[in-house]
């Protein structure tokens, strides 16, 4: 089991109803834990381009968690 | 090289003094500016959301590629966070070099790069006392070749 | 849309002033700069010198021509004359858009069609003492479509 | 005979060594015009990209001239 604490932001924030999240899991990549948090933040939804960082270092969807990781969950940008 | 988030009015001649050199013969700038309709919506202010850390890092390394890609003498970009109001500057871009194509083309991946991977997110709010976060659909193919989530849908 | 020929300071922020509007997202300015080298010559100083009645009529032809090629919602563009110091913005083109790529190419038409069309022609002067005008080699494959001198030799 | 009056700009004028001219002749089009130019005066020679206009419009090397018009001769330009 890894220690990950989950950051959302903008519309994931509002959909989760909560700004981070202290979670035990055995998730292996990114994409496993997001899923997981569907589980348990209904208001939660996969959205289309979505990006996901790890200790303030943009990553991919396939990458494997570490324990202590803070994993960032960002919906599609819309910067300018 | 100046990458900067600013939650106060952007210093337009503060940036552009900053790449003013006697050995630049092009200044091109690009400004976003927030008007007043979208998707057929009337708009009443914007709402910025950034996240620094990250949004710092990854401006300047949109400045450092074009430095890279182009041949340009200096480059800048300013992006502002929190609530906007119609006819604000959200965000400057700037290239200078010693001819102007490269300037144009350096200026125009500054505002792309930024636009596509910096960690800000836009809400709007309507006239209509509505609001709603912007989802970019053109971000979906582009994203797509790097991070975005996989089998995601595109722009349609 | 504003042309105008000056012989004293641009003024960057009156031309900026009179495209702001709010159904305009994008503004993108191109500021051409007095450089300090030119083709391996220390440049001092330029003079500018202009043909006023028709750099007018051909100016405001270009800025119609921008409104009507692009989705631009206005156009704008300042050209100097007389003697300019390094540094100093010779000429400034300005287009603004609801969408940036539109004001981009806009603006890059503008200046573009400036600098290879106005009757307009400037003398460089370098640190040696010498002075020279500059004939713009580039023009020569540009104005060989429309009305240069038949027979003349293309840029090398 | 047609009287034209001729101006020369930068470069054109500092080699002609004059900046109008009033002329009689017989050339037909501009660029017969601008050739004449080139016979009174010796500092005078054609240039890559030259344009020429006439009353104050942009014209062309083959355009007709009529009597009475300004014919002007403009060096390749080089603004901005």
């Amino acid at each position: 089991m890894k220690n990950i604490r989950v950051r959302f932001f903008a519309i994931f924030r509002e959909n989760a109803g909560v700004e981070t999240y202290q979670h035990q899991t055995r998730s292996e990549t990114t994409m496993e834990l997001f899923k997981e948090m569907t589980g348990i933040f209904p208001g939660l939804s996969i959205e289309t381009a979505a990006l996901v960082a790890i200790n303030d270092t943009m990553a991919g969807w396939e990458q494997q968690l570490s324990d202590g990781d803070e994993v960032l969950f960002f919906p599609p940008v819309a910067g300018g | 090289m100046i990458f900067t988030i600013t939650d106060t009015k952007i210093d337009r001649d503060g940036l552009r003094a900053s790449l003013l050199n006697p050995a630049s013969g092009a200044c091109v700038m690009f400004e976003g500016w927030i008007r007043n309709h979208n998707d057929g919506q009337e708009v009443l202010r914007l709402e910025y959301e950034v996240y620094r850390p990250l949004a710092s890092s990854e401006g300047k390394r949109i400045l450092r590629e074009a430095m890279g890609n182009f041949d340009i003498q200096d480059a800048g970009c300013i992006h502002r966070e929190g609530l906007l109001e119609l006819s604000e500057t959200a965000v400057m871009a700037a290239a200078v070099a010693v001819h102007r194509d490269e300037a144009f083309n350096a200026c125009k991946y500054i505002i792309d790069e930024v636009k596509h991977r910096l960690p800000i997110w836009k809400k709007e709010h309507y006239v209509n006392g509505d609001a709603h976060w912007v989802n970019c659909q053109r971000c979906a193919n582009h994203a797509g070749t790097s991070k975005a989530l996989p089998g995601a849908a595109a722009d349609g």
